[in-house]
């Protein structure tokens, strides 16, 4: 495993962070997640065609720019950092990564390209109501009639799942197998509901199917191996958004602290907030650490992924939330407020401790497949 | 101290409300037949509308009048602070004037303390007081006043001499908010109620008579305010809950309840509501996960024991033992119980963490809480704040070296407010 | 629930402060805890003697002076500052309690006077090799020809095993019950092996019973619920135990610090260290109010007390490592030597994690007998 | 920097060892021939025994030498600070004189810095160097010192000038530990074991030359040891293990194991052998209960992402960044991690955690553990100092207000030490 990047990794962790500093600066961020949208189509269509980010790590016979788990995971540990609202994580990092482990040529060359570009926004629907990211919590059937799936049941927590033009999610086949479908928002039967988010800048919505058409991405049995490695990608890019986002509150904070006078000092000179604030770069760089080592041993394909993987995502999950209740405290009355930035942030890391299952659960998942 | 014992005092307030209680009276009318009695505040002494009873024996004297199903003398708000530092500090003319406002709910108060630039650092108040022609010319900026939008008076920490030391140039006033002069604009907190304000005051005016402390002796009155004001955020504060019966002075009860408990609505969530916990978890069918179990399990212990704590504390006082800074103890452990509480209702909703309104459990409660607790370690006093009251005042450890305690007051460098 | 202590009270433990500063200092201590037979019979003498202490809670019929649970938790609470070494726990709170719940009048008369006296000491051997405390752990069997039982089986983690000649255990009758017997050392088929102690102030043993002659205490159905109530005693008077060695760890921290010099000032001036001890003083106080109120339920005969007591023992046994752990840092390099009298407090408390049950299985037992 | 790859590295030294690997050598005699080829140390400079390769690359030559089956240069102990130092800041002569005999073993070293009066406050040592006819005479009392008892040479602070500021008065030194006037005392520690010493140090003599910092400039340089000790505490340390081979090579170096390591015998259970968890719980039939389960999940979480962290520190000097504080961070993770693994072994051994000896698991492993992890957050400077040069080095947060530093030292209050 590398545990450091490379100069080129470094060069384009710079221009992504330039680019969300003018692009999305937190002002745009407050206007967004207090609209309709969510995300700003200008924003989104240069991120993808000046930056090409929607194109990072698709393979490039399908338009995309063939990179690794962890080029992806720079870039969303940079959104996480801006706190950007698009739909890059469900588009580039659920939606495109299922299509890419699951989907038959044909199907990538029909459905990739336009993902690559940004010109489609797709999303990965998986959990249902019960509220479980893992294959075994799926209960949603697939009946067949001929070469013609249809859908039947219903898919909760799915992000920007009022935006997507394309669902991509998984099923249960009538042979017991997972299978991944696509399916256009245009489709019989597709009931799309928004659900209010305590995150306002992450959207999520309830889509109801009734007999939907829809299409089986690859072969009838290959769908659990397809989406545990889409799910370790997803989880692997969470993690690195929530050390991005982490990182962007130990920095903020320490930047109070230093400007803020009580008693007629700094109150960074006050042992106890030099020492929080030596607890948080621990904690935080910690997280990193956990973080990075997620994406490369997907990108090395070591056998304990899923083990590193849950681990970085109980971990940072945790060092997270714990980073924004110091930020909240560090700031006193104001961070409280909707007008200081934090609360921003700490609606994020309350609704990252959740999203794609919690610490608890991934710690079980991790010492499953812990082998060392 | 009184010879009254508990059984005394409940069978006292028993027979008086047998004989007196109304509720066809109007709210008003009926508290001042409360307040004569002294069952309105039995804690107040007997020349100014108490018993001289302990503080303890008042939550006794409360709990049998809510058990007679009657209602009790006005309590919530910065009122029961503003009752405790008059009653300390006030002249004869404030208590006459106020002390029954107060208890009747007729009037309503708020503490202009916080400022801008000086939160955790309330004697750093920069709000100044000039005095001209008999009386005191106001200016300045304060914030976090709960209740400011609909207060009658104000209690007013300002600074009349900068050339003092810090803790020497403040003044502790009694203010008048229904004036001109005085901008009042409410602040939106992360969790979407807006019960804090800022104040702005421009050549507001307050009339000699209506200073509380001698010139430059403010802080002294201020910390009596303060330490009431920990007391009663140790986690065991209890709301007035609404009665739904006909008669008219119910409803005029319930229509106060809505008015002024309307900053404090978020309160119960703030501590984390541990009470939820189980039932929580049980709605969410995960009460059986050992892992969870565990976690519950700590909490309601670290709740009880803040509880048990805070009953220790009340029955020394009890005993006749001063009111110390135990408060600072027992807040310090409801911000331990709130952000412990929060993780543990994130990890009994699982994904449903993500949601709030009506989408979320109780329609909304959980994610109000998600999003209230931090409030808690802040207000009233950070954490930071009780732990250097409990190690300097309980524990006797050395003050912290200062630098802005021992000059002019305007030679100290503090935070530049636009 | 009463939460403050009765002026009498305060005296008592006034009384039993100033015996134990006398007759137990720590050089004392050190002394016993290096020595074979792990306490001083004069001290014991003098105690039961000259204070009453082993007649506390045994009633006034049989020699005891009939006190309530709460004056035997103060006079632990004050054992546990002093970490006196005496069999008081062994032989007064789990022997005789367990007697006067389970055995019948004569057998009362028969047993308790001498152990009020002092002149018996006894104990209860209730865990086994797998070190549960638990009625549902004990595998014990007592088999019965006529009036005499046999027991068969092996105790382990007996307090003060090797030095109790009286030793009172509980066994699985062949009706399935639990019984509680009392056996003399001294009976056939009696092995004692001591154990190697962490914590060398309180000596453990394992004893090994084949076909010990032994005698029913009480009825053949009514041991479970002897057992229950012994339980609760004993586990409330150790979280009083517990809470009077953390105040002692706290105090003695707080002294120290207060005298030491670093960087030309008092460590207590720093201003971390000051807000460790704040959040000593909290925890420990915490801790004495659950523990108080575990006492106080079971005088009030409270239907939650069970809950109260475990509530109590998992968290003063947290507070109790957690205030010697932050001990030992206090002090420093000194605070990890031996001849520093910390270490003696960190095993007590060590040992006292686990001693009487885990605070995890603690925390399981308080749920199922949560009522509020 | 060099322009050697890892992959050349390991190349060179299999062809190096596949030329000269003996094992029928003395230890001294292939040390030698080690050291003379510069992969003994080779991220010492050229000219001096090494091959002036990153830090991080001498890891790599060690794992080849390992792999090999060979035996490397002496790493135990002081001797590798005391290398670090002399390199850094000794004389041609203090290198000419110590640094073969440092990497051949042949000569043991200790650290003379900490006093009973001076823990976390180095800088206030007192003991003291007086200059009388052209030699240093030394008076004071040192503790904390490991090998002690058994080293050759010592790196001495000491005061030689008490009207000069703290940080200016100390002078640094190579000290003969083989003379009269130095006596050592084991320190019995509350694990049993006794690897520190006391060291009692009367009118003890050193010469001019031996002398390794300016006059009033010995702090500067016991920054340097102290850094490479705190990088040396991240809990990533490895220490060597004995090869069971009958060749007369390896008794020596089994001897030397014995003997040097004995002092650390117990380090390994200070960490909190996070490696033995999952092993324990499965020994103990708990690894499948759900609580526990999470809680071993924690620790491991916590020590690989101290691992990967130290890793990326090593990777940023590897890239030619200068080695900086990140030592502090991964010592304070080293605590925390040794504190958690320790509770989380006492939850998995239930009541035979009461238990020491053989009466323990793994014969007294787990007891060991259980009264060893106090240690970490102490030794090599306090959780708490570390904290403290995160903030100030790293985070570049003001200093903390110092009162003992612009005085002449004598001024300094200072503990009283028997």
């Amino acid at each position: 495993m590398q545990f450091s990047f490379s100069a080129e990794q470094e060069e384009f962790r710079s221009v992504i962070r330039r680019f969300l500093e003018a692009k999305s600066p937190t002002a745009d961020v407050r206007k967004l997640m207090e609209g309709e949208v969510g995300y700003d189509p200008a924003v989104w269509k240069s991120l993808s065609n000046d930056l090409g980010l929607t194109a990072l790590h698709i393979p490039e016979e399908y338009g995309g720019a063939g990179f690794g788990v962890t080029e992806l995971a720079i870039a969303t540990e940079e959104m996480g950092r801006a706190l950007l609202c698009a739909p890059f994580f469900a588009s580039s990092v659920m939606a495109a990564t299922a299509i890419v482990h699951a989907a038959s040529d044909e199907q990538k060359a029909a459905l990739l390209p336009d993902i690559a570009s940004g010109e489609t926004i797709a999303t990965l629907a998986v959990a249902e109501p019960n509220g479980g990211w893992d294959a075994g919590s799926i209960k949603m059937s697939a009946t067949t009639a001929g070469d013609v799936y249809r859908l039947h049941g219903t898919k909760s927590y799915v992000l920007d799942g009022m935006t997507a033009g394309l669902i991509v999610l998984a099923a249960r086949l009538a042979n017991g197998h997972l299978g991944l479908f696509s399916v256009a928002d245009t489709s019989d039967g597709v009931k799309r509901t928004p659900l209010k988010s305590m995150d306002p800048t992450r959207r999520l919505a309830r889509i109801d199917f009734d007999n939907t058409p829809a299409m089986l991405l690859g072969s009838a049995d290959g769908g659990e191996a397809a989406y545990a490695k889409t799910f370790n990608t997803m989880v692997a890019c969470l993690a690195c958004e929530m050390a991005g986002g982490a990182e962007r509150l130990r920095e903020d904070s320490l930047e109070y602290v230093n400007m803020r006078v009580q008693f007629g000092r700094n109150i960074a000179s006050f042992q106890v907030t030099k020492h929080k604030a030596a607890d948080m770069l621990l904690d935080v760089e910690m997280a990193k650490s956990a973080a990075y080592a997620a994406a490369a041993a997907l990108d090395d394909g070591d056998a304990d992924a899923s083990a590193v993987v849950s681990l970085a995502k109980a971990s940072v999950s945790e060092t997270y939330i714990q980073t924004a209740i110091h930020a909240v405290q560090m700031h006193g009355g104001i961070g409280f407020t909707y007008d200081n930035d934090t609360q921003m942030w700490f609606k994020r890391a309350k609704a990252s401790e959740v999203f794609l299952g919690d610490a608890n659960w991934h710690r079980e998942r991790m010492l499953q497949n812990w082998s060392a | 101290m009184t010879d009254m014992t508990e059984q005394q005092v409940r069978e006292e307030v028993r027979a008086f409300l047998k004989a007196n209680w109304d509720p066809n009276l109007s709210l008003v009318a009926w508290r001042n037949i409360l307040v004569d009695s002294g069952w309105g505040a039995p804690h107040y002494p007997k020349e100014w509308l108490g018993k001289g009873l302990p503080a303890a024996m008042s939550l006794v004297v409360d709990e049998e009048i809510r058990e007679f199903g009657a209602v009790g003398a006005a309590k919530m708000g910065i009122r029961t602070l503003a009752g405790a530092t008059i009653l300390a500090h006030g002249s004869d003319l404030h208590k006459q004037t106020y002390l029954r406002g107060i208890l009747t709910g007729q009037e309503t108060w708020c503490q202009l303390f916080s400022e801008p630039g000086s939160g955790s650092d309330l004697a750093g108040a920069a709000t100044r007081a000039d005095f001209k022609d008999g009386k005191w010319i106001i200016n300045g900026q304060k914030v976090w006043t709960t209740s400011a939008h609909h207060a009658d008076f104000g209690l007013l920490l300002a600074r009349t001499d900068w050339d003092a030391v810090k803790h020497k140039g403040l003044t502790y006033f009694i203010i008048d908010m229904r004036q001109p002069g005085i901008d009042v604009n409410q602040l939106k907190q992360m969790n979407g109620h807006a019960s804090f304000n800022q104040v702005f005051i421009t050549d507001a005016v307050i009339e000699e008579d209506m200073r509380v402390s001698e010139l430059g002796e403010g802080w002294k009155v201020a910390t009596t305010t303060l330490m009431h004001e920990r007391r009663g955020a140790d986690g065991a504060r209890r709301y007035d809950a609404k009665i739904e019966r006909p008669e008219q002075l119910y409803q005029e009860y319930n229509e106060e309840i809505d008015h002024q408990l309307a900053p404090y609505i978020w309160y119960p969530q703030r501590t984390g509501r541990v009470d939820l916990l189980i039932e929580h978890a049980k709605a969410e069918g995960r009460y059986e996960e050992p892992a969870i179990r565990q976690e519950i399990a700590k909490v309601l212990s670290m709740a009880k024991a803040a509880e048990w704590t805070a009953r220790r504390a009340h029955a020394a006082q009890n005993l006749g033992k001063p009111p110390g800074p135990e408060g600072s103890i027992g807040k310090l452990a409801a911000s331990h119980v709130a952000r412990a509480a929060n993780r543990v209702h994130t990890m009994i909703a699982g994904a449903n963490a993500m949601l709030t309104g009506s989408d979320s459990w109780m329609d909304g409660t959980i994610a109000e809480i998600l999003v209230s607790t931090p409030a808690i370690s802040i207000a009233g006093g950070t954490d930071e704040i009780q732990r250097n009251i409990i190690s300097e005042r309980v524990l006797k450890m050395p003050k912290e070296m200062r630098t802005d305690t021992d000059r002019p007051f305007r030679e100290v460098p503090r935070n530049q407010v636009g």
